[in-house]
C-alpha cells in the first residue's frame, strides 16, 4: 500500500463510501468538475455523475438545510464548506434545525458538514478559524477532527456511516503534509475513541487535529533535552469527548496540558479541565493547564499569525513548567 | 418563459377547483369546519390553562390551509406553519394528536418536547402520513423541503413537496437561500406565501416594498400565482397547478394567498396595531367557512342539514378526542434523557439527581423511542 | 423611588440612554407601536419617534449588520433579537463581522444586541436558549447576563456606552419576577465586574442569571439546615469575566461550585474551572463542581423543562457533596 | 412604477457618461489603466512569492468598479470587493497601501491583520475618503450598508452609499436579508451585482434560475438596470442615474453589469470549468480598455501620445509605490494583541510565550492605534 495524504484519505473514504451506499451523495460549492477548494472531491463528479455530486450556489444555510430535509428521508448527505468558517453561515440550521431533529421530532440527521478548518497557511481571520467549541456546545451534534491521514479516512467512513450529524473538521495545514498507509479493507475508526499518539508517563498532553503533530515535536524534544516522559493523547472525536482515556492518561501521569489551537477562553480546554477536576482531583499533582490561540481574530501576517497560534515552544514552556509543580 | 404570474380573479381557463365533484368539496368544508372547531375548542382549554404555552389561531385563514394541501397526494410531503392546523388534518393529523401536543402530553406526538403543532410523521410514501414539523426559526423549512424533494427527484420518485412561508418570513435569509437553490435544481416544491397581512404587529409595507409577494417569482426565475385566499376552491386551483407543474418536472412554482390574520399573533395579543375596523370587516364579508357555505347552499344546493350534520359531527369528534386528550398521561422526567443521539440512545442523568432512576436508563432504549426508522414511520 | 421589575428597569436604562445621546437607536421585529413580544420598548416610540425606534422585517441578519454599519459612523444602536434563540441567525455577522471589526478594520462597532433569553417558563427548545457559551469563544464580544433589576438596568446603560459590541441577555423568567429599587441618579453598573450575592465562608457558588436566584434559595436553605456559610458570586458580566473576583471567593472558602442553567458540555463552566484550577490549584480543598442543565435540547413539557434545567434541590445536593469532600 | 429595467444597450434618453467632459474621460482612462497595471504588478510580485496569501484579478472588469465609483462624490461610501481594486483606487485608496497589503507589511493599512484589499477608511465625509473594508463570507457588507446609508438618512446627511456583489453572493441570505431591509427603509443605497459569469467555478445557470439578475429587482420592490459592464461610460451612466435617485431620496437600486472574469478565481485556478475559447473572445472583442481607448482615439480624437504619456506616468507611479511598499516593515509580533477591544486596549500575552515583552504593552496603548477615531479617520 502506497502512503498518500490526509487529503487524498478523505477523498479515498468519500469515494468508497460512494460506491459502497448510493445513498451518499455530496453537495457544496465548486465540488463538482471542480474538485472543490482544496480539491478534496476531484474526479467524484466524474465517476459519479451530476445526481451524486452537487454544485450548489453560496447557500450554506440551503446545503446545509437540503442536506438536513434528504437525511430525513434516507440518503446520507456529505456537505462541503468551501471554508469551515462559512459553517457560522449555518449557525441556526445547524444548531436549531439538525442537532434537535431526532429529539424533537424523532428524524435522523444522518449528514456530515466536512471542510477545510485551521491555521498555520496565512489563510487570515476568515480562512483559518477552529469553531469546534460553538458545536461541542450543541446537543445532538458529533464533532471529529483527525489529525493523521489513517483517522482522516477512518472517521469519515464512520462520519457517514453514523445517523446522526457529523461536524468532520479537516485541518488544511494537513491536508498535503502528513501522509499515512491506510490499513487493508473496510478501514473505520470509531467516534468517540481518542488515541495515544505517543506513550509517556511523566506528563500528559490532550490535544487534536495540527497540534497533535506540534504536542508530538515537544514531546520529543522533551526527551531529548529534559529526559521527561510524555504521553500525547489525540482525541480525534470532540464531541462526545472519550472521557475513559482523558482519565486514563490523567491517572497515569497526574500532570496534564491541553494543547488546541482554538482561541483560549470558551476553547475546548475548558471543558476537558472540567471534566478532569471533577473526576480525577485526587489524582492530580498539578493544576491542568493549557496551551492555546491568543482571544484575537487570527491575523495573516506570517509574523502575527505565528505569534497568536500555538508552537512547538510554547508547549515545551508549558510542559516544563508543568513538570516542574 | 419560466415566470408567469396571474393576478386575482384572472384564472386562466376553467378553475380545478369549481370542477371538484360534490362530495370533495364538501371533505373541504369538513376540513375547514374541523380545523375552526379544533381551534375553538383550544381556546377554550387554553382559557382553562390545560394548554401549555402560547395558542396561535388561523380564523379566517382556513381556506388557503385546506384548500392548498388538498392538492396534494398522500404521498407528497407538505410542511406547515403555525397557521396550517388545517393543512396537517389534511394530511392526516389528527385531533388527538394535536390536543395532546397543545397539552404536553407523555404521548404527545413528540411526548412533550415540542409546542403546540410543531410535530410531524415523515418518511416512505404509503407508511407515513407525509408531514414535516417545522421549528421555531422561520423559513428554516424553505430548505428542508427543498432537500426533501431533492430526494424525490434523485430518486425518480413522483412525490411532490409543499411548504408554507408567511409574509414575515420572506424576508429571511433562509427562505431566500432554499428557494434559490430548489429553484435552480428545478426540485419538484411549490413554495406558499400566506400573506395575511402582518408578521405579529408588523404591517406587510414593513415587511417589503415589493408591490405584491409573487413578484418575487420572477427573481427567482420560477413560475407564479397570487390568488385569493379565502376561497378555498380557487386555492385548491391555484395549488392544484402548482403541484401539477412540480410533478411534470416543470420546477418550482411561488404562490401568493391573500387572506388576513383575524385574531392576534397568539391568543396574548390584542392586535392593537391592526385599523379599526379591519379584522371586523374581514370577519363580515370574507370569511372562508362563511363564503364557502353560501357557495354550497347557493350555487351547489346543497341542503343546510347536510353541512349540519358535518358540523354535528365534528363537534362530536372533538369532544371525544378532548376526552381522550385529557385523560392522557403526562411525561416522564427520565424520557427527557431519551434520544438526542441515534448512539449513544439515551444521556445518564447528571450525578446530583438524586432519585433519578438511572437503572431505568441504561442503553436500552425503549420501542420506537429515540430512533426514527423507516419501517416504522414516526411514533405516534 | 418605587420598586420596579427587571423589565422595567430595561425600559427605564433604554429611555434614559435614548434621551441622553441622539446617537440611540433602536432596532428589532415589532418593537415599535407594539412595544416588542414581552413590551420591553414600550411607549419608546411614542415619546422618541419612527426613526429612533425601527421595525424591521423578519430579518436577523439585516437588522445585526445594520446595527454593525449605523455603529461605524457613531451611532449607538440596540438590536432587539425577538427571542435570543435567534442569535444564531445572525451568528456570521456577529461572530465574523461585528466582533472583528475594530481588530481588522479599525472600526467600532458599539452596538447592544439584547433579548429575552433562558428557561422556566415552557418556552421549548426554540424559545428558552442560553447561547453565551457560544459567543464568549468569540474574541471582541462582550456578554453580560444581569439577575436584579438594579444590574439590568446599570450594566444596559453601560452596554450603550461600551465602545464594543455588548451582547445582553435578558432572563425572560425574571423579566416580572424580580423586582428592584433604582439606585439614584445616572446609575450604571460597569462590565467586567462580579457582585457578591451573599457573604459566605465554606463554599463558593458562582452563577448568573436565573440561578442567582436559585443558588440564593439554595444557599439559605443550606445555612438553616446544614449550618453551611455560602457564598454566591453573581458573575452579571460573563466576558470578560471579573477572574479577581472568580479568584477572591475561591482563595476564601476553597471549595466553588460553578451553577449555570445553559448545557453542561462546552457551557461558560468549563472556562471558570480551567481558570481557578490554572491560577488557584493549591488553594482548592475539593475539585470545582458544576450544577448544570443535562445536554439536551430544552423541551417544554413542566415535568420535562424541570427535570433537564438545574433547581434548587441539585445546588443543595451538589453542595453538600462539595463541604463534605 | 417603483421598477423598471432596462435591457443591455437601450439606454433612456441621453448619456451621462457620453456627456462627460474630455478631462474626465481621461480619468477614467487612468484609473483603468492603473488598475490594470497594478494588478499586473501584484502579479509579479506574487510570482517572487512577495505577496502573501492569494491574489485576485479584475482582468476585464476594469470598467465595471471604475466606471460605477466614478459616480459617487467623495463624501459617498462604497464598499467593495475583492474585484473592486479599481473602484477603490478612484475613491483614494493608494498603490502604496495596496502594496503593503498584499505583502502583509507591518504599517500596511490593516497592519498585517488582513487579506490583499480588504481595508477601508470609513467616517465623516471630508475626513475619510469613504471606503469599507470587506470581510470574506460573501454578503455581509450588504446590510452593513443598510447600516451606514440608515446613518444618513437619520441625520439628513447628503451621502449615498454603494455596495457591490458578485453573482454568486446573490444566492446568500445576507444579500437577500439586507437589500430588502435597505428597500423597505428607502435608504440612499446602489446595490451592484457584478454578473461576471462564474462564481469561482460556478456558472450563473447553477446560482440562479433567474434569466437575469436585474429581475431580482421587482421581487424587492427597488429601481433596476442593467448595463454593459464593460463599457466604462454606459457603467457610469447607469451607476449615476441610481446614485442621483439614492440622493433624492427614491431609495434603493440595483444593478446588473454584464461582463466576464476573464482570470481564474485567484491565480492559483487554472480555470479548467471555462469553456473553450470564452475567455480569449473576451479579451478579444470586450475588453474594457481596448474598447474605451477606440472611442477616445477614434471618437473623442485623443492622441494616442496622450494616452502613452498616461501609462509612462502610471508605470512609475506603481514602480515607486513598490518601492516604498517593499522597504516598508514587516508587522511585529506584539502588535497582535492590540486592539481587540476598545477597553481593555490590549491582550496580555499567555504566560508561556518566554519573551515576549510584557512591558511594552501595559494598558497604553499606541496613537491611533486599536480604536477607530472619528476625528482622526483611520491610520493609514
Ligand atoms: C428567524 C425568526 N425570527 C423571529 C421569529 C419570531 N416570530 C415568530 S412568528 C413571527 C411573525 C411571523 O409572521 P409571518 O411570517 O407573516 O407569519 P404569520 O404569523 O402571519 O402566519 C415572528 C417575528 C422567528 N420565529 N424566527
Ligand atoms: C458565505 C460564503 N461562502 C463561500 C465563500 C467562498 N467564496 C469566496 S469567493 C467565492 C465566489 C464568489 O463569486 P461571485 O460572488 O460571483 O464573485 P466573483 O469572484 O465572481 O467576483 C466563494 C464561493 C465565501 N467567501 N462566503
Ligand atoms: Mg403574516
Ligand atoms: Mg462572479
Amino acid at each position: 500500500m502506497p502512503e498518500i495524504t490526509y487529503l487524498e484519505a478523505i477523498r479515498e473514504a468519500l469515494d468508497e463510501e460512494m460506491a459502497r451506499d448510493p445513498n451518499v451523495f455530496l453537495i457544496g460549492e465548486d465540488i463538482g468538475a471542480f474538485g472543490g477548494a482544496f480539491k478534496v472531491t476531484d474526479g467524484l463528479m466524474a465517476k459519479y455523475g451530476e445526481p451524486r455530486v452537487i454544485d450548489s450556489p453560496i447557500s450554506e444555510i440551503a446545503i446545509v438545510g437540503a442536506a438536513a430535509g434528504a437525511a430525513h428521508m434516507g440518503m446520507r448527505p456529505v456537505v462541503e464548506m468551501q471554508f469551515i468558517d462559512f459553517m457560522a453561515n449555518a449557525y441556526d440550521m445547524l444548531t436549531n434545525y439538525v442537532a434537535t431533529a431526532r429529539y424533537r421530532a424523532f428524524l435522523g440527521c444522518p449528514m456530515v458538514v466536512r471542510g477545510p478548518s485551521g491555521g498555520y497557511v496565512r489563510g487570515g481571520p476568515f480562512h483559518s478559524q477552529n469553531p469546534e467549541a460553538g458545536f461541542i456546545h450543541t446537543p445532538g451534534l458529533k464533532v471529529v477532527y483527525p489529525a493523521t491521514a489513517e483517522d482522516a479516512k477512518g472517521l469519515m467512513k464512520a462520519a457517514i456511516r453514523d445517523d446522526d450529524c457529523v461536524l468532520f473538521f479537516e485541518h488544511k495545514y494537513l491536508y498535503r503534509r502528513i501522509k499515512g498507509v491506510m490499513p487493508a479493507g473496510d478501514h473505520v475508526v470509531p467516534i468517540g475513541k481518542a488515541r495515544t499518539a505517543r506513550e509517556g508517563t511523566d506528563l500528559s498532553i490532550i490535544t487534536y487535529a495540527a497540534t497533535v503533530h506540534k504536542s508530538l515535536e515537544a514531546a520529543e524534544q522533551l526527551h531529548a533535552e529534559h529526559g521527561l516522559s510524555v504521553e500525547v493523547i489525540d482525541l480525534r472525536t470532540l464531541a462526545p469527548l472519550d472521557d475513559q482515556a482523558i482519565f486514563a492518561t490523567t491517572r497515569k501521569t497526574h500532570r496534564v496540558l491541553v494543547v488546541h489551537e482554538d482561541t483560549r477562553t470558551g476553547g475546548i480546554a475548558g471543558e476537558i479541565t472540567a471534566r478532569i477536576s471533577e473526576t480525577c482531583f485526587a489524582h492530580l499533582d498539578a493544576p491542568v493547564l493549557r496551551v492555546t490561540a491568543h482571544d484575537i481574530p487570527l491575523p495573516y501576517a506570517p509574523a502575527l499569525e505565528d505569534f497568536v497560534l500555538p508552537q512547538v515552544q510554547d508547549i515545551v514552556t508549558a510542559a516544563l513548567r508543568l513538570a516542574a509543580w | 418563459m419560466s415566470s408567469r404570474r396571474r393576478r386575482l380573479g384572472e384564472g386562466p381557463g376553467a378553475s380545478l377547483g369549481e370542477a371538484l365533484p360534490l362530495e370533495r368539496k364538501l371533505e373541504l368544508y369538513h376540513w375547514m369546519r374541523l380545523t375552526r372547531t379544533l381551534e375553538e375548542r383550544l381556546v377554550a382549554l387554553y382559557r382553562q390553562t390545560k394548554v401549555v404555552g402560547g395558542l396561535f389561531r388561523s380564523l379566517g385563514q382556513e381556506a388557503d390551509a385546506v384548500g392548498s394541501c388538498y392538492a396534494l397526494e398522500a404521498r407528497d410531503v407538505m410542511s406547515p406553519l403555525i397557521r396550517n392546523m388545517g393543512a396537517m388534518l389534511v394530511k392526516g393529523a389528527t385531533p388527538v394528536e394535536i390536543l395532546k401536543q397543545y397539552m404536553a402530553r407523555g404521548d404527545s406526538p413528540t411526548r412533550g418536547r415540542e409546542l403546540n403543532i410543531h410535530f410531524g410523521d415523515l418518511g416512505e410514501a404509503g407508511k407515513t402520513r407525509g408531514f414535516l414539523g417545522q421549528i421555531s426559526p422561520l423559513g428554516d423549512m424553505v430548505p428542508v423541503m427543498a432537500g426533501v424533494t431533492l430526494t424525490f427527484k434523485m430518486r425518480g420518485e413522483d412525490r411532490v413537496g409543499l411548504v408554507y412561508v408567511g409574509d414575515g418570513a420572506t424576508s429571511t435569509g433562509a427562505f431566500h437561500e432554499g428557494i434559490n437553490f430548489a429553484a435552480v435544481q428545478k426540485l419538484p416544491l411549490v413554495v406558499i406565501i400566506e400573506n395575511n397581512g402582518y408578521a405579529y404587529s408588523t404591517p406587510t409595507h414593513k415587511q417589503t416594498a415589493a408591490k405584491q409577494f409573487v413578484d418575487k417569482a420572477i427573481g427567482y426565475g420560477v413560475y407564479g400565482e397570487q390568488v385569493d385566499g379565502n376561497d378555498v376552491l380557487a386555492v385548491y386551483d391555484c395549488t392544484k397547478r402548482a403541484v401539477d407543474r412540480a410533478r411534470a418536472g416543470e420546477g418550482v412554482s411561488l404562490l401568493e394567498f391573500m387572506t388576513f390574520r383575524r385574531k392576534g399573533h397568539a391568543e396574548h395579543d390584542n392586535q392593537s396595531y391592526v385599523q379599526p375596523g379591519e379584522v371586523e370587516g374581514w370577519a363580515a364579508d370574507n370569511d372562508p367557512i362563511d363564503r364557502f357555505v353560501r357557495v354550497l347552499v347557493d350555487r351547489e344546493k346543497v341542503p343546510q342539514a347536510t353541512l349540519d350534520a358535518i358540523d354535528a359531527r365534528i363537534a362530536q369528534e372533538v369532544d371525544a378526542a378532548t376526552d381522550v386528550a385529557e385523560a392522557s398521561p403526562l411525561p416522564q422526567p427520565l424520557d427527557a434523557l431519551v434520544g438526542v443521539y441515534a448512539d449513544p440512545p439515551s444521556e445518564r442523568p447528571l450525578w446530583y439527581r438524586e432519585g433519578a432512576d438511572v437503572s431505568a436508563l441504561g442503553t436500552e432504549r425503549a420501542e420506537g423511542w429515540g430512533t426514527w426508522d423507516a419501517s416504522k414511520g414516526a411514533p405516534r
